[in-house]
């Protein structure tokens, strides 16, 4: 069994393409929530009562429904919704195929988390901080730019890395749905090889690195941002 | 790490002004832009087939080493669209996922040993026939099982989930005491049959003979014959409802494969003197 | 909709005719875990504090362990991996354990929820006010009564909220049982889908029972806390929190 | 007032790794008798109150109780009693009043008040909190106090509920250590009353405090602490009005 482990028996390449599919996935839904999580935070915050009621439908209904329903419902829906649009505008078919499905899903399901982290973080900014911007001149596209912006994404890495942490394990999820990640290459491997055991501790074993890699960027992150703050002793 | 969102509490809403809209019509663009950036390996579908599969039926749709698909219904398929002048694009799924998936616009056709039976001609349409073969139960011949409801009563039988066997399983057997199990994948049915977890397992009797016993070499289970108004013995590729234009294409390909031979060796490289085709 | 309903509304909720099924598996599923994750979780919190590096960091591996990994992966490790195993399967009370998925998925989810709780109850007792504990033992309380009057529950006090936020998580995570042959609310629904093909109504009816249930948890959760109050500050977790906006919503619809 | 001795300790050294804080400590304490701790910061009297009920444990020093001599053995850290039951015993008997009131902030105030007398006493609990609601009362504190959180309570409330705490397991000997150091200037008198008031029944106390006039008006005994070392002692007038050593005079100059 030790020896399987190590020789990976011709499918250590189909294990990297799951793994590079796991992190692909995983960027670039990260990046899509965290869009759509500044988004939804300030239209909480926007004298809007409309806006304000769609961000927070939105976001109650996520977190009541477990990910994995939510998957399954939009990646059945989104389909049909583009479907009916196209056939609206009498456009020709576009096709999402399951690895943008996925995509979309995650950050969909993840931007209303993100949303919270940058609501909480917006609200702890001092009102003053705007104001004083405000007062010097500056536009509000700049003070938002140079003042809020970045007093945000301070007060939000935690949240941000924490979150991170979470859609790495939900990227798992898409393999369910029939995205070759990480997972299916391994249960694939395993399947064929007669090792189930030893290729699923060895997606683990990558699922560990990963986190404990991004882990690591992110403690890298808070202290960079973190210049010129005093860190209040608990 | 902690996230540093608050528990619920009171507080009041405010904005930072009312200029700050035109900030958010910037970040939405922004966003529209990404979007489309995720959007645009998209293919706009006009040259290609998008054919649904469940990848875990060998040797008619099976994954290989490296991650491409294999079989003699993915050769067939390829084959079908190339007389059609077109390119097959496949896309893998769960196998209850397909006809969903064909139905909402998210594939084309599904070719995946997909049985003609009443339930999936009310929501799909057909295309002529692509082969024809019984369904089968496996066991462990030392068990001496038979693919009644009288000797599998007390006895777990696996089925994938979706399937013909399974709906079968459900309203033939499990009201006599036989528990009915179901599966994502016909792999992972074959893996509890294996180790244990479950005494029989029912699906399409080629695939059960060719994939499992002999390639898989597994030649102390049996394999017997089930017929059943339910297990219907035809197999074809799955449409959408009223899609006469991919089934025109496809029932073309069809006939143009087994006019110039296509089918046959396909056939013979498969399953070798076994014939699929002629009842 | 209507006759989907009426052919699955039983399966949905607690039997599909031969065995249980949907809600109140859902249901057993979520209760079992979180009780026996922790219960757990105590003796492997106050080790997680122990004074001895070896024990100390032995829990951390565990935990980092199981929290760095998600947790359907770890549910088929222990449903078609560990089952895989010939040492496995010659053992006989190992093999009539891992034979059950049930068994196997209720594992997986304890111990998962187990790690996560562990965590949240070491760093909660790392939190206690160290006069609190001072002033235990300078009115003479042994070790344990210091910990049994003192420490324990002002640590669970003070994570009640992190508390009523997991149960919602595991509560969301038990949809992937089904993948070990559980027949939990969602496995009806596919069950309902690959019959009926009514696939938006399936997996809806899965959605809004699920939504009905975290609000029932929340609003459980928040009964309890406002009796057992909770106050001053939450300490770390590696999960999202998923309380905020229920009571945003109550907000909105009070206005 | 009688002269029984309730507790004294001789020779009593306490280290921090090479640092020594105590350097040799004799003190007695008489039943009645209100000790007061003072000297600058640093002085080790802070220190030398909670070696008194083995919060630090010290590194040297014996130990009489009533008279009755505690025997002890060394662990790595100091010195701790040879009998575990005993410490939680002697320590029932010291309530300690602490500098930040150490309330337990999980229980209302009436459970804080309870809480040892019934686990650690075996007290009844109906008659811990009929106790309760009367020391609440000697302490100034209403009644309907008693089902708050520590949380919602200022601090000299707090304080005196603190003092309550410590009442309510009747001890032999009370020690505040700084007890109103944590508080604002407007909170020190309510607090300051409660204490004077015990002074006055005759309850043997040992204190550490900053409020000198305070010091002089209530104790019996005034004990000057400098460099770990008991630099001077004797009554208020004698320390106060006739300071001999250099060191003590600086500090009442500095002082007030």
């Amino acid at each position: 069994m030790m020896n399987s482990l190590f020789h990976l028996e011709g499918y250590g390449g189909l294990l990297l393409s799951g793994a590079w599919m796991t992190i692909k996935l995983s960027l670039l839904s990260f990046l899509c929530a965290m869009l759509l999580g500044v988004v939804t935070a300030l239209a909480k915050r926007a004298k809007s009562t409309t806006l304000y009621l769609i961000a927070s439908a939105y976001t109650v209904l996520i977190r009541g429904v477990p990910d994995l329903v939510l998957m399954l419902l939009l990646f059945y829906g989104i389909q049909s919704w583009v479907g009916d649009v196209c056939l609206y505008f009498g456009w020709d078919y576009i096709v999402i195929d399951p690895f943008h499905a996925g995509v979309i899903t995650l950050a969909f399901i993840y931007g209303a988390y993100f949303s919270e982290t940058f609501r909480g973080a917006l609200q702890s900014i001092p009102k003053g901080q705007i104001e004083a911007a405000l007062a010097y001149g500056l536009s509000n596209m700049q003070s938002f730019r140079f003042v809020i912006f970045p007093q945000m994404m301070r007060l939000s890495i935690p949240g941000i890395s924490n979150i991170w942490q979470v859609m790495i394990k939900a990227t798992a999820l898409v393999s369910i749905i029939g995205l070759n990640d990480l997972i299916n290459a391994a249960v694939e491997a395993g399947k064929s090889t007669n090792n189930v055991f030893s290729f699923l501790l060895l997606a683990g074993a990558m699922y560990l690195a990963y986190t404990m890699v991004s882990n690591a960027v992110f403690s890298q992150l808070n202290r960079y941002f973190h210049v010129g703050i005093k860190e209040s002793k608990s | 790490m902690t996230i540093t969102i608050d528990r619920p509490r009171f507080y009041k809403r405010q904005s930072f002004s009312h200029q700050e809209i035109p900030n958010m019509k910037k970040i939405a663009f922004t966003c529209l832009a990404l979007a489309s950036l995720v959007l645009q390996n998209s293919a706009f579908a006009s040259d290609t087939i998008r054919i649904g599969v469940d990848p875990t039926y060998p040797p008619f749709e099976y994954k290989q080493a490296d991650g491409s698909l294999a079989g003699f219904e993915i050769d067939l398929g390829n084959a079908i669209c190339e007389k059609a002048g077109k390119k097959c694009e496949w896309v893998s799924m769960s196998f209850d996922g397909l006809i969903p998936s064909l139905r909402v616009g998210k594939i084309d056709a599904v070719f995946s040993s997909l049985g003609i039976s009443e339930k999936r001609k009310k929501v799909v349409d057909f295309s002529d026939r692509t082969w024809t073969g019984f369904s089968s139960m496996l066991s462990l011949s030392s068990k001496n099982l038979l693919p009644t409801a009288e000797s599998l009563e007390g006895k777990t039988v696996g089925v994938q989930q979706g399937s013909m066997q399974e709906d079968y399983a459900k309203a033939k057997l499990a009201p006599f005491g036989v528990k009915v199990q179901s599966y994502q994948t016909q792999d992972q049915v074959y893996a509890d049959l294996l180790n244990g977890r479950i005494d029989a397992s029912m699906q399409d009797m080629t695939q059960a003979q060719v994939g499992f016993i002999e390639d898989a070499n597994h030649p102390e289970y049996s394999n017997q014959k089930m017929v059943d108004k339910l297990l219907p013995a035809d197999s074809a590729i799955a449409l959408r409802k009223g899609d006469s234009k991919i089934a025109k294409l496809i029932n073309n390909g069809i006939k143009a494969i087994h006019a110039d031979g296509t089918f046959a060796m396909i056939q013979r490289q498969h399953f070798g003197d076994l014939d699929l085709y002629s009842k | 909709m209507i006759e989907l309903l009426q052919t699955y509304w039983k399966p949905f909720l607690y039997s599909d005719g031969y065995n249980y099924s949907g809600l109140v598996i859902t249901l057993w599923l979520l209760i079992f875990s979180v009780v026996l994750g922790f219960l757990m979780s105590i003796p492997l919190s106050l080790a997680r504090n122990a004074k001895m590096p070896a024990i100390r960091w032995s829990v951390q591996a565990f935990t980092t362990l199981f929290r760095g990994t998600p947790l359907y992966l770890q549910l088929l490790i222990c449903y078609s991996g560990i089952y895989s195993l010939a040492l496995v399967q010659d053992q006989p009370l190992l093999n009539s354990f891992f034979r059950d998925g049930m068994n196997c998925t209720l594992l997986a989810f304890s111990i998962n929820t187990c790690a996560y709780m562990c965590e949240m109850l070491a760093g909660a007792l790392k939190n206690v006010d160290a006069g609190e504990v001072e002033a235990g033992k300078a009115f003479g309380m042994s070790k344990f009564q210091v910990y049994r009057h003192i420490i324990f529950p002002a640590a669970f006090k003070q994570s009640l909220p992190q508390y009523s936020n997991e149960v919602i998580i595991v509560l969301h995570s038990t949809t992937i049982a089904f993948t070990a042959t559980v027949a939990d609310i969602l496995k009806v629904a596919r069950d309902a889908n690959s019959a009926t093909y009514m696939t938006f109504q399936s997996f809806g009816i899965a959605a809004i029972l699920y939504l009905i249930l975290s609000f029932a948890i929340f609003y459980g959760f928040k009964k309890f806390e406002t009796y057992y109050t909770a106050h001053i500050v939450k300490p770390h977790t590696n999960r999202p929190n998923m309380l905020g906006l229920f009571g945003k919503m109550r907000k909105v619809v009070r206005k | 007032m009688s002269l029984e001795k309730k507790l004294s300790i001789e020779g009593l050294r306490k280290s921090y790794g090479s640092h020594e804080v105590l350097k040799g400590i004799d003190l007695t304490a008489n039943a009645g008798e209100v000790i007061t701790l003072i000297g600058s910061s640093g002085s080790g009297k802070s220190t030398l109150l909670r070696c008194i009920n083995f919060l630090e444990q010290p590194s040297d020093g014996v130990f009489y109780f009533d008279n009755q001599m505690i025997e002890m053995t060394s662990d790595h850290e100091g010195m701790t009693f040879a009998n575990a039951k005993e410490l939680q015993t002697l320590r029932t008997k010291l309530a300690m009043v602490f500098q930040h009131f150490n309330l337990w902030s999980h229980m209302t105030v009436l459970e804080n008040i309870t809480l040892a007398p019934m686990k650690v006493l075996g007290q009844d609990k109906s008659d811990a909190i009929k106790q309760a609601h009367l020391y609440l009362k000697k302490v100034g504190l209403d009644s309907d106090v008693a089902m708050k959180y520590p949380a919602f309570l200022s601090g000299g409330q707090q304080q005196r509920v603190a003092i309550a705490r410590a009442l309510a397991m009747e001890p032999d000997i009370l020690l505040f250590d700084e007890p109103t150091s944590a508080l604002d200037p407007e909170l020190v008198k309510e607090v300051l009353k409660v204490i004077r008031l015990l002074a006055e029944e005759g309850r043997t106390m040992i204190m550490v405090t900053h409020e000198m006039a305070f010091a002089k008006e209530v104790s019996d005994t005034i004990v000057f602490l400098a460099d770990g070392k008991i630099e001077e002692s004797g009554s208020p007038e004698a320390i106060f009005e006739h300071p001999k050593s250099d060191r003590l005079k600086r500090f009442l100059n500095h002082e007030f």
